[in-house]
């Protein structure tokens, strides 16, 4: 399947869910809502033509205004790839887990936890793991973070 | 010749010593050692002073180290038994569950 | 001269003997008991070699030092809570076992010292290694060969008992 | 010529120096025990010297080259250092176990070379249980490394004490019994008769085929396996165990376990040597340089082991040695049995 | 027993390689004695490069190789004259900070910084691998280098190879033409935004 | 008797020796233990619970065995040694004593204790 | 089942790492065992947590390289090349011909390079000493025709956006091809010392075996996955930049445990140096960058790029705020990340020896993990 | 303390004495300098340059340096590599339990300041010297492996102006 094959497949295999985004440079970028997010991988990860089997990566995204959590799947039997992301407000932000599907998204989430403060729904091992155990700093990775010996590259 | 068979007695005292005080199982297999070996002392003393013509005292003696090897191997292995079941060697405990 | 350094060699190692025996039944931490016990078992060697019994001798490091106590540290290892050392390793027969053991020692020593003892002045056979290897296949054939099924008998008891599953 | 008239001369003037005999032979022990412990010491300092270098030309390298010519001294700056170094007694452990561990490693290693012959007429005693003497005060060796892991109170001590204990155990059986076709041989326990039987270097045990090469190919394998060497370094698996039962050492007693390490080496190799490379024997050099020949052949050959195989697991070595091992060993051994009754090779 | 006797023979075998490799030479290199010798390209420690004939540093104080370090390792000190022309006060390179990523050098449009191919500089002291502009200069002395023509961005010290230096340098050219459209070097007083970057330096 | 002093004098030489090397670097070296230097090593991290476990100790197995083996071996000795001195008769009861024992190594494998699970 | 199971023992915690020799770096498993035998193994991880992808959304984007470099350092090489082909996606800015040949000859040769760490390491790992100086002379001579490329042995900074930062000196081309030629012979002697050894093959034969289905569901990528028998390599499977017009095989393992993955990376060596020599075959003339300023940014857009690492599929997204030199958000995936989680589940019930083993034929490396 | 410390006081009123104890130092001191065995201590980049200095071409052995894998045996840490906020403690426990005398080289920048990490980077500890005692700061991101080895020299030559009389 190439791009175009596939995004029309994917666009009409879940009608008004999915929105294609115009930002994805290489491969289709979806963006979907945050509570579809099970449900989509679960058919994509059993469907028939897609059959993606592979998590790649997710990422989370602080863009200033809210998060995006993006993730790339691929299919190693079909030679797939594209990503989708979600995007959640900075309160409250709180996505499922998709362990069940990828168990390799165990530490990606707990990193976009960690990091991000994000929550993760039914994750079951929340702990800490890049940062120090002792870690009192809050979320590092968010744009607006500071902390005391935290130095900024001076401008140029 | 006196000398060692007092030596060998204090020895096999210490040992029904140790049977008699230790709650370890462990350590009244190690007293039980202490009293072979007493005896064994005994035995290749009256080899050398009584009857030096033969080694009997001291095949005996050999032979004493076997059944004590073998009492080791066999007592350790009950040992293991022991604690697998009941997750203590302590003698006492064991009477307790009415062994 | 020569008799007295043997002397003094005996008292030496009876000491040790006697101090590291009691050692083993009284000390509470049962690893440092095995390794007094080792020490008893060593000096126990030295006095066979006293009393001429090179062989045997060995045979006691090989057989006590090399093989037993170590299963006997091994056992430990498997079995007792080591890392507290403060568990109370007598039990309440301390009183009944020092009058027990101070009984048998009176009498033994009392029936030693009152024995006439035929001492006969005779060297032992020199190579004590070739004459046991002689009588262990001529006269004591048959123990001999007793011991290797008590020996087998041993394993294989061995190998049931520490291979049973379950309780 | 020979090193023993020298040694038989200064125990002659002392003897005639007018002191009771015991006192003479305490003396004469005791300087025994001081050369030979020097001796221990510089063939310790050496082989480690020598290790170093051969595995550094093993992997195209040079080795020490700074400290003294190509690196010589550098053994003895280690040592040095070594004696600089602070000794540290972790807190929670076993004190008394902890300090005498590496005295008895030491000791165990250093006894065994009461009854071996370094050359002709030099040997401390002989012994008339030679070898089982050697085999048996080995032992404490297991014994130190068990009292070495447990005074540590440190799991990864008490593992690699454990498993030394185990590794040493499991490859006495086949060590003794690859031992005993020699013995049988030769009819005797004691290392100078053993040598003497070798007189001939067609009667050296190694070629008396089959069971003498089989032997020593039995040997060596239980050799290294009892000196924690690779393919058998478990105990210290550094990769696995940081250092073994040695984590907790530092300083001087650190230096007695590595000591002990390389004098146990050198151990394994004299006996191979006297009961199966015919000892001292050999022409025209003196006896002594042709035992520390031969033995540093075969200390090569363990290092040369040690910088080319890499290490089995702990159950594999046991099942080796149990189940391959020993019934080959013991198959050698009624093998020899029968060429002894029947006469075969009783040149 | 096939099985026992191939084992046998690869354990033989893997004595034998390691034996080969015993008779043969030692490929080290002894290094206080004996040294590897560094390929032009290779990247030691930065210094500043000062002219042949005049002694006197080729840097012209534009604050590009600042701007292009990603670890910012490199401060420059410097005081405006009335004309707003740049004069140097002190050259500072941390190399507690630098990575060594040569982006200064190729950032310099007048051979100005380079990193050269030293490397032993281990010091006692923390501060002693802060580097002033006499340390800098001091080191980069006998640096040998190749004066490049102003317009050019990468000052390249190793002669290029001439069947490749010849199609790449019509994009260098572009390149500069490129860059010397936001930053003109001869001119750099005309610069506005070097002057806005030279504000947050003051205030450090 | 006199071979045998060897033996007791170079102990009392060796632990000497080596008590002597540690007291000369009681001289020579520093000393200035603190708690954390002292706490267990732990592959850099605080120790968890004590160094002395009670753990599963499969290698008690092979000690068993090792005993019954050693034990066998002490009896081969005097047998190798006045071997010589005996005829066919000494081998056959040697082999027969080996046989035995094999035997329980055999039962013991064939059980499974050898094998490491 | 012997005594083992029926033994109620206590079981222990014991931690292996951050400073343990065989946890490459600082890798820490918290292992609770029962004797040597492994129950229950926890990585934690964070000892070397940089924040890489802090760092690259405050660097312009020829700034991120060199800290890129340092992300997977074994492999500097890709991951410079994993970036800038992500920037040249979102950007689209196309290389020079030779500088993709000149790319993919220096991701080859360091993708050599870094199997030759692994090698070493594997050896040293599992008690063989000398293989790891074997590997580690080897590399050298990889390192020497880096350092005269571009200047540095470790963290290149060569491999640019648009291209590469500098064309070869002439000695490259026969230098290379010198060490071509005789790196197969190498490879030899590697096969003599351990391939057949019977010590090897019994530490690693049927040792933390991962079945390939577990693997695919752990995100497992790169030789541990082709060596649990899935044939998938990107630069075949997805190939960018122009894998497409090279010869080469995919080696694959068939029972997933240790002794598949090593032979698998074996193999790969000998499958790069084919490729690099094609490529200098193939190698044109021309430019070796196109114009990129220091200043530019990107248009606004987002991009996951993949490439084959040599530790499995390392992959960087970027995205772009459109109007900044700076990215907005860089997150790296190294293959090292799903390899080290998926770890726990194979390791259960070996000894430490096999976690040793299994770690060392994982190939993990803590900076891809951490970042 | 050891003893030795006061034996200068002693051993020099004699005659002689000076000599003495100049010469035992300089024994002393020269073998410190030429046993450095080090601590098999690295976390990053740095620790494949630390390899490959170990490895035949550099070969760290030429120097005597040989590396254990306890800090117990060990008289050097070679901190090759980033040390994080995570990591210093381990580090510091780790120089803690080496025996002393014990030494410290930073090796790299992230060592010597936190290199490159320096900014914006929330986890890196800015210089190992606010954990650990450092004698010798090698720059370079990785130090080459030539580096490596002048700053053990230059260890070396501290450790060999060392007296026993000012050891802590
Ligand atoms: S080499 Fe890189 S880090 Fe160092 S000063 Fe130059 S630009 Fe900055
Ligand atoms: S870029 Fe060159 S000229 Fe400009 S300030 Fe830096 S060193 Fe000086
Ligand atoms: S100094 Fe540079 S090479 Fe060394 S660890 Fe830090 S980033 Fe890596």
């Amino acid at each position: 399947m190439d791009h175009t094959e596939l995004t029309k497949y994917i666009l009409e295999k879940f009608p008004g869910k999915i929105e294609l985004l115009d930002t994805g440079k290489a491969e289709p970028f979806f963006k979907i809502s945050a509570d579809f997010l099970l449900d989509f991988c679960r058919s994509i990860h059993s469907d028939e033509k897609l059959f993606i089997d592979f998590l790649c990566n997710i990422g989370a995204v602080d863009t200033g205004k809210k998060f995006e959590v993006v993730y790339s799947v691929a299919s190693v039997k079909n030679h797939i790839r594209f990503d989708f992301k979600l995007e959640q407000e900075y309160e409250g932000a709180e996505i499922d887990s998709i362990q069940e599907i990828w168990a390799g998204a165990n530490w990606h989430e707990r990193e976009v936890w960690e990091l991000y403060g994000i929550n993760i729904r039914n994750h079951g091992n929340l702990t800490r793991f890049l940062l120090p155990d002792d870690w009192n700093q809050g979320f590092p990775m968010r744009k607006n973070w500071d902390a005391p010996d935290f130095v900024r590259m001076p401008e140029q | 010749m006196l000398q060692y068979l007092a030596l060998a007695s204090i020895l096999f005292a210490i040992g029904i010593f140790g049977v008699l005080t230790r709650r370890n199982t462990i350590g009244i297999l190690m007293s039980l050692e202490l009293m072979f070996n007493a005896v064994n002392i005994n035995l290749v003393t009256f080899n050398k002073y009584i009857g030096p013509d033969n080694l009997t005292g001291q095949i005996f003696a050999t032979f004493v180290i076997v059944v004590a090897a073998a009492e080791a191997v066999v007592g350790l292995a009950i040992v293991l038994l022991l604690y697998r079941n009941w997750r203590g060697i302590e003698v006492d405990r064991i009477n307790l569950m009415k062994w | 001269m020569e008799v007295e350094v043997s002397q003094l060699v005996f008292y030496l190692l009876s000491f040790v003997i006697i101090i590291s025996a009691i050692y083993v039944v009284t000390l509470r931490n049962i690893f440092h008991s095995a390794l007094f016990l080792i020490l008893t078992l060593f000096a126990v060697a030295g006095i066979y070699i006293m009393l001429n019994a090179e062989f045997l001798a060995a045979v006691q490091v090989l057989i006590y030092v090399g093989a037993i106590s170590i299963l006997i540290i091994f056992a430990i290892m498997l079995t007792s809570q080591l890392a507290n050392k403060q568990i109370r390793q007598s039990n309440e027969q301390v009183m009944i076992g020092i009058f027990i053991c101070s009984g048998f020692l009176l009498a033994s020593l009392g029936s030693i010292a009152n024995t006439v003892w035929r001492i006969v002045e005779k060297p032992l056979p020199e190579n004590n290694t070739l004459t046991m290897g002689k009588l262990l296949m001529n006269e004591f054939v048959l123990p001999f060969e007793i011991v290797s099924i008590v020996l087998l008998a041993a394993l294989i008891g061995a190998v049931v008992l520490a291979r049973k599953e379950g309780a | 010529m020979e090193l023993a008239n020298i040694f038989k001369y200064l125990y002659q003037s002392l003897a005639n120096s007018g002191l009771p005999q015991v006192w003479v032979d305490i003396i004469a022990l005791v300087a025994a025990g001081l050369i030979v412990f020097g001796v221990l010491a510089v063939i310790a300092l050496f082989l480690v010297w020598w290790e170093r270098k051969v595995s550094a030309h093993i992997q195209q390298r040079f080795g020490p080259m700074r400290t003294g010519w190509h690196g010589v001294l550098q053994t003895i700056a280690d040592a040095i250092k070594l004696i600089q170094k602070e000794d540290i007694t972790p807190t929670n452990v076993d004190r008394p176990v902890f300090y005498w561990a590496p005295i008895i490693a030491f000791v165990a290693a250093f006894l065994a070379y009461i009854a071996i012959p370094f050359g002709k007429g030099l040997i401390v005693s002989d012994l008339n249980i030679g070898i089982l003497f050697i085999i048996a005060i080995t032992t404490f060796t297991i014994i130190s490394l068990l009292m070495a892991g447990w005074g540590s109170n440190n799991k990864y001590a008490l593992l690699g004490g454990m498993r030394s204990a185990a590794q040493v155990v499991s490859y006495e059986v086949p060590m003794v019994v690859s031992i005993l076709p020699i013995i049988l041989f030769a009819g005797t326990l004691s290392m100078v008769e053993i040598v003497e039987a070798q007189a001939k270097i067609y009667q050296w045990f190694i070629f008396r085929v089959p069971f003498g090469p089989i032997a020593f190919i039995i040997y060596i394998i239980a050799g290294t396996a009892e000196t924690n060497r690779t393919p058998f370094d478990l105990p210290e698996a550094e990769q696995e165990l940081v250092a073994g039962f040695n984590v907790e050492y530092s300083g001087m007693k650190f230096a007695m376990f590595f000591l002990a390490e390389f004098v146990n080496m050198f151990t394994v190799c004299a006996i191979a040597t006297t009961l199966f490379l015919g000892g001292w024997q050999g022409p025209f050099l003196p006896s002594w340089v042709w035992f520390l020949g031969k033995t540093l052949v075969l200390v090569f050959l363990l290092m040369w082991f040690r910088w080319t195989y890499p290490r089995l697991r702990v159950d594999q070595l046991m099942e080796f040695s149990w189940k391959f091992l020993v019934p080959l060993s013991f198959a050698n051994l009624i093998i020899a049995g029968f060429m002894k009754h029947s006469k075969w090779f009783n040149w | 027993m096939k099985k026992l006797i191939n084992g046998i023979k690869n354990l033989v075998i893997g004595l034998l390689t390691t034996g080969k490799h015993l008779g043969r030479h030692a490929i080290t290199i002894q290094y206080p004695t004996q040294k590897w010798e560094m390929p032009e390209r290779s990247r030691g420690i930065v210094v500043l490069l000062s002219d042949k004939e005049t002694g006197e540093l080729n840097c012209t104080t534009c604050l590009l190789c600042e701007k292009a370090c990603p670890s910012s390792a490199i401060k420059i000190v410097y005081e405006k004259d009335e004309k707003g022309k740049r004069h140097l006060k002190d050259f500072i390179v941390d190399h507690g900070l630098c990575c060594f990523c040569g982006l200064c050098e190729e950032a310099c449009n007048f051979s100005a910084i380079k990193l050269a191919t030293k490397y032993e500089f281990s010091t006692y002291t923390k501060d002693d691998l802060l580097w002033h502009t006499n340390k800098l200069q001091e080191v980069g002395r006998d640096v040998p280098y190749e004066k490049v023509e102003r317009k050019k961005p990468e000052a390249k010290p190793a002669a290029p190879q001439p069947t490749t230096a010849t199609p790449s340098k019509p994009i260098a050219e572009k390149q500069s033409a490129k860059t010397g459209e936001a930053i003109s070097p001869a001119e750099p007083e005309k610069n506005p935004e070097l002057g806005e970057g030279a504000k947050p330096q003051e205030d450090k | 008797m006199n071979e045998y002093a060897a033996v007791l004098i170079f102990l009392f030489v060796g632990i000497g020796v080596v008590l002597f090397t540690f007291f000369l670097a009681r001289l020579v070296r520093p000393s200035n233990p603190y708690k954390a230097k002292n706490q267990n090593y732990e592959c850099a991290e605080p120790p968890i619970g004590s160094g002395w476990i009670q753990f599963n100790n499969r290698f008690y197995i092979f000690a068993l065995i090792f005993v019954v083996f050693d034990v066998e071996a002490i009896f081969l000795f005097p047998w190798a040694v006045a071997f010589g001195q005996l005829g066919l008769y000494a081998l056959i009861e040697m082999i027969i004593f080996i046989v035995i024992l094999l035997f329980g190594l055999f039962y013991a494998w064939k059980k499974g204790v050898l094998k490491w699970v | 089942m012997t005594a083992s199971k029926a033994l109620r023992t206590e079981e222990f915690l014991v931690n292996m790492g951050p400073h343990h020799p065989s946890t490459h770096g600082v890798c820490r498993f918290l292992l609770t065992m029962d004797g040597e035998v492994v129950i229950k193994a926890v990585p934690y991880i964070g000892y070397l947590h940089r924040a890489l992808e802090k760092i690259c959304e405050n660097r312009t984007y020829p700034q991120c390289l060199p800290v890129l470099d340092r992300f997977e350092y074994c492999t500097s090489m890709s991951c410079e090349y994993a970036f800038c082909l992500a920037v040249e996606k979102l950007a689209g800015i196309q290389a020079p011909e030779r500088a993709e040949y000149l790319r993919i000859i220096m991701v080859e040769l360091n993708r050599i390079a870094s199997h030759l760490i692994w090698f070493g390491t594997t050896a040293l790992d599992l008690g063989a000493i000398t293989p790891f100086l074997y590997g580690f002379r080897e590399r050298e001579d990889i390192l020497d025709l880096f350092e005269m490329t571009c200047g540095q042995r470790l963290t290149y900074n060569y491999i640019r956006i648009g291209g590469v930062s500098r064309d070869i000196p002439s000695q490259f081309i026969p230098k290379a091809k010198e060490f071509i030629d005789k790196f197969p012979s190498k490879i030899d002697d590697y096969v003599k010392l351990l391939n057949e050894n019977p010590i090897w093959v019994v530490r690693n034969r049927n040792v933390g075996i991962l079945p390939p289905e577990l693997a695919l569901s752990y995100g497992v990528s790169g030789p541990v996955l082709r060596g649990s028998g899935v044939k998938f390599d990107l630069r075949k499977d997805d190939p960018y930049s122009i894998y497409d017009r090279f010869e080469f095989d995919i080696p694959t393992g068939k029972y997933g445990d240790c002794y598949d993955r090593y032979l698998v990376r074996m193999a790969e060596m000998l499958q790069s140096t084919r490729i690099v020599k094609q490529a200098l075959e193939q190698l044109p003339e021309g430019d070796i960058k196109a114009k990129v300023s220091p200043q530019f940014k990107p248009p606004k857009g987002e991009v996951y790029s993949r490439i084959e690492n040599s530790r499995g599929e390392m992959g960087i997204y970027i995205q772009s705020p459109g109007d900044s030199k700076k990215p907005l958000r860089v997150k790296m995936r190294g293959g090292s990340y799903n390899h080290l989680q998926v770890m726990p589940e194979i390791v259960k019930g070996g000894k430490i020896a096999d976690l040793v083993a299994v770690m060392a034929s994982m190939d993990i490396i803590m900076p891809e993990v951490d970042r | 303390m050891g003893l030795i410390k006061k034996v200068p006081v002693y051993i020099e009123k004699f005659p002689g004495g000076g000599i003495l104890t100049t010469s035992l130092d300089y024994v002393l001191s020269q073998s410190r300098a030429s046993s450095l065995w080090y601590l098999l201590f690295g976390t990053a980049c740095c620790a494949i340059e630390l390899m490959a200095t170990g490895a035949s071409r550099y070969d760290f052995d030429r120097l005597g340096m040989i590396f254990r894998a306890s800090p117990r045996q060990s008289d050097l840490i070679i901190a090759a590599g980033t040390i994080t906020k995570k990591m210093s403690p381990r580090l510091r426990l780790l120089y803690d339990q080496m025996s002393q005398p014990r030494y410290v080289i930073a090796m790299g920048g992230c060592t010597v300041k936190g290199g490159p990490f320096y900014y914006d980077s929330y986890s890196v500890e800015k210089g190992i010297d606010h954990i650990v005692p450092v004698d010798v700061y090698i720059p370079g991101c990785p130090p080459r492996p030539e580096s490596l080895l002048e700053g053990c020299l230059t260890l070396q030559k501290k450790i060999k102006k060392e007296k026993i009389a000012d050891w802590s």
